[in-house]
């Protein structure tokens, strides 16, 4: 159901070239979920994540927070560049994630 | 970031129980047991082993005590974590507030198998048991306690986490 | 130093609390090595406790007791100088017993 | 979204400030104590010793319960069994330490001048062991760590008094050290402090992450997720590995010098070690 409605938002948003189909955010919630991969969950707070961590901001509204894609994807990649004092790790230059993956975390946390 | 007021230094029965290892003197501590004759080996055949292996709080009980009927009861006392710190050790412990119990049992419902430990309360002990138990997952931990052949429990939902860093 | 078992009896108004703690790996059987090889269940089955050789309480332990277990009870009775004793049987037949004085 | 990194940002610039050009122990020791006991109010200095459970009722409750009867109490009886136990020439590990090894634990680690390296304690029980016939032990875990346990056991609640003496290899020792601690590394990219100073009292998922202050005082510790007792250095290792990084090796100039600036940090808290944590 969130899913869906998600489809719709994103398709309102003249920005959004292609909609995020409900198997990327499927995909994008398993990579934020999971230890070895996003383990966002670790540091942010999000709705439905499970004794989520305290250490980065709480991810609520996030299309509001970071409206900007390019940006939000520039924060997943490094965001260090950004903010040297930060403590996210880059998780594209590092090769954490690969840019799919940074992609479909994305798409999950607009729906957040 | 909510700081508790702070806890200076260490509890005391810790450094009872330091200073009485470093001596090596208190009663017991650390006696090698193995050549001491001074208690019998328990008799394994006692072991209630069909209650270990059952998947299911009815089938524990009934192996256990002869009975699955149980009954939730503010009489059973029980301390178990909301959040366990490690579930490899969790400190629960149950105090019943019951004449004639005779045994007691504590089940973590979602382990591979329910029965965690079980206990025969001769007369004169009291029906209050601290242990550490595992948990693989987050569970409901029940207490159940056999009070004049009835069964009565106490649970809890405690929650066994990921570590941080996967 | 297998089978160590630290004990702690303290009688004050008219019982005694009993503390232990018993050196056991407790393996579960559900553990893997560093090799992925399953560590084989072992662990104690049945504890007692005696005071002056009479029977104060009788545990059943399985695979899901923790490693080293603690526990803590108290009965009824009791005075310094009396003794504890502390037996127990694992699941591959390995027995160790101990006893102590109450303090 | 912006405005809480950069309070994170200004949070965590305090005990980086004093960016050295000349060493000085005594200053940054100020400033770091001071930092944190800045940023937790209600926590007194002593306490930090306590680590993760000045900010976490429900995980301090459990520690309570489970440090009522420890379960490193075997690794400290084993530990005076084998500290007491003489080598092949009729020795032992007393002979070895200032007061015969007891109460002592709080000075190390602690340079020598003879090396000029620096020397921690579990480096100490391996010269110890050297200089009468026996082999060197593993430095993370076994009957080392319960030496270690044992001997530390006996400072119980004395001030950590580690000193760095005014020879240029010390200071560099304890320099070293203090860039270890402020280096990012490995594949998540985060330094020593950006979990025990950036991040500290927060949660991590379900843990929550000890301050730097204190840290090193209730080790050798037990923790639950090793199912026994190890030391600093084995936690050093699996630090780095859980950022993904190399570990150094256990017995480096590396760690020597991490543990010689993050124990100096500790200076005044009282040893509380051997402790217990998750």
């Amino acid at each position: 159901m969130k899913a869906i409605a998600a489809i719709f938002v994103v398709c309102l948003m003249p920005c959004a070239a292609l909609a995020a189909t409900p198997a990327e955010i499927a995909a994008g919630q398993k990579i934020a979920e999971t230890t070895t991969l996003g383990n966002c969950d670790a540091c942010h707070m999000f709705q439905g994540a499970d004794e989520a961590g305290n250490i980065g901001p709480v991810l609520k509204d996030v299309r509001a927070m970071v409206p900007d894609r390019k940006l939000f994807y520039a924060i997943i990649y490094d965001e260090e560049a950004r903010n040297p004092q930060t403590i996210m790790p880059a998780f594209g230059k590092n090769q954490i994630l690969t840019p799919k993956q940074i992609n479909e975390v994305i798409d999950f946390m607009y729906t957040k | 970031m909510t700081e508790i007021e702070g806890l200076i230094l260490s509890a005391p029965s810790r450094r009872t129980v330091l200073a009485a290892v470093a001596a090596g003197t208190a009663a017991g501590l650390m006696r090698p047991a193995l050549s001491f004759a001074a208690a019998a080996a328990p008799r394994a055949s006692s072991y209630p082993a069909k209650a270990f292996i059952q998947h299911s709080q009815d089938a524990t009980l009934q192996a256990m005590f002869g009975t699955s009927s149980v009954t939730a009861s503010a009489d059973v006392k029980m301390d178990a974590p909301d959040i366990a710190e490690n579930g490899a050790v969790v400190p629960v412990s149950f105090d019943a507030n019951a004449p004639k119990v005779t045994a007691a049992a504590i089940l973590a419902l979602d382990n591979p198998f329910v029965m965690a430990c079980a206990y025969k309360i001769p007369e004169g002990t009291s029906p209050a048991i601290a242990s550490r138990i595992k948990l693989g997952k987050t569970t409901k931990v029940v207490s159940v306690v056999q009070s004049g052949g009835k069964l009565m429990s106490a649970s809890k939902q405690v929650k066994v986490t990921l570590g941080g860093c996967g | 130093m297998a089978h160590q078992i630290l004990v702690h009896a303290m009688s004050s108004g008219g019982s005694t609390t009993v503390e232990a703690l018993i050196k056991h790996p407790m393996d579960s059987g559900f553990v893997k090595d560093k090799a992925g090889k399953i560590i084989p269940a072992h662990y104690i089955e049945v504890i007692e406790f005696t005071h002056k050789g009479k029977i104060v309480l009788t545990g059943y332990w399985g695979p899901a007791v923790s490693k080293n277990p603690f526990i803590k009870f108290s009965f009824k009775g009791g005075k310094s100088g009396d003794p504890i004793g502390i037996s127990w049987v694992d699941n591959k037949g390995e027995t160790a017993a101990t006893s102590s004085n109450i303090m | 979204m912006k405005l809480a990194l950069i309070v994170l940002a200004s949070l965590w610039a305090a005990p980086l400030a004093q960016a050295a050009s000349q060493p000085d122990p005594a200053a940054d020791l100020q400033g770091f104590q001071g930092y944190f006991l800045k940023r937790f109010p209600k926590v007194p200095l002593a306490a930090y010793v306590n680590g993760p459970y000045n900010f976490s009722k429900s995980e301090r409750d459990q520690w309570k319960q489970i440090i009522e009867f420890p379960p490193y109490a075997f690794a400290v009886a084993d530990g005076k069994t084998l500290f007491d136990t003489k080598f092949a020439n009729g020795k032992t590990y007393a002979s070895c330490f200032p007061n015969g090894g007891i109460g002592i634990a709080q000075t190390y680690p602690m340079f020598d001048a003879k090396t000029g390296r620096v020397v921690p304690l579990g480096v100490a029980i391996n010269r110890c062991r050297v200089a009468n016939g026996a082999a060197k032990l593993s430095l993370t875990t076994g009957k080392l760590a319960d030496i270690e346990a044992y001997m530390t056991s006996t400072s119980d609640g004395k001030p950590i008094d580690v000193v760095v003496p005014h020879d240029p290899r010390a200071l560099a020792a304890y320099q070293a050290g203090k860039e270890y601690f402020y280096s990012r590394r490995g594949q998540l990219n985060f330094s020593c402090a950006s979990c025990h100073v950036q991040a500290a009292g927060m949660h991590l998922r379900g843990d929550v992450l000890a301050p730097a202050l204190g840290l090193t005082a209730s080790f050798p510790l037990y923790r639950s997720s090793w199912g026994d007792v190890g030391t600093l250095v084995r936690r050093f290792i699996g630090c780095n590995k859980k950022v993904k990084a190399e570990p150094e090796a256990a017995d480096s100039t590396a760690y020597r010098d991490l543990a010689y600036f993050m124990t100096y940090m500790n200076n005044g808290l009282p040893i509380a070690g051997p402790g217990a944590r998750p």
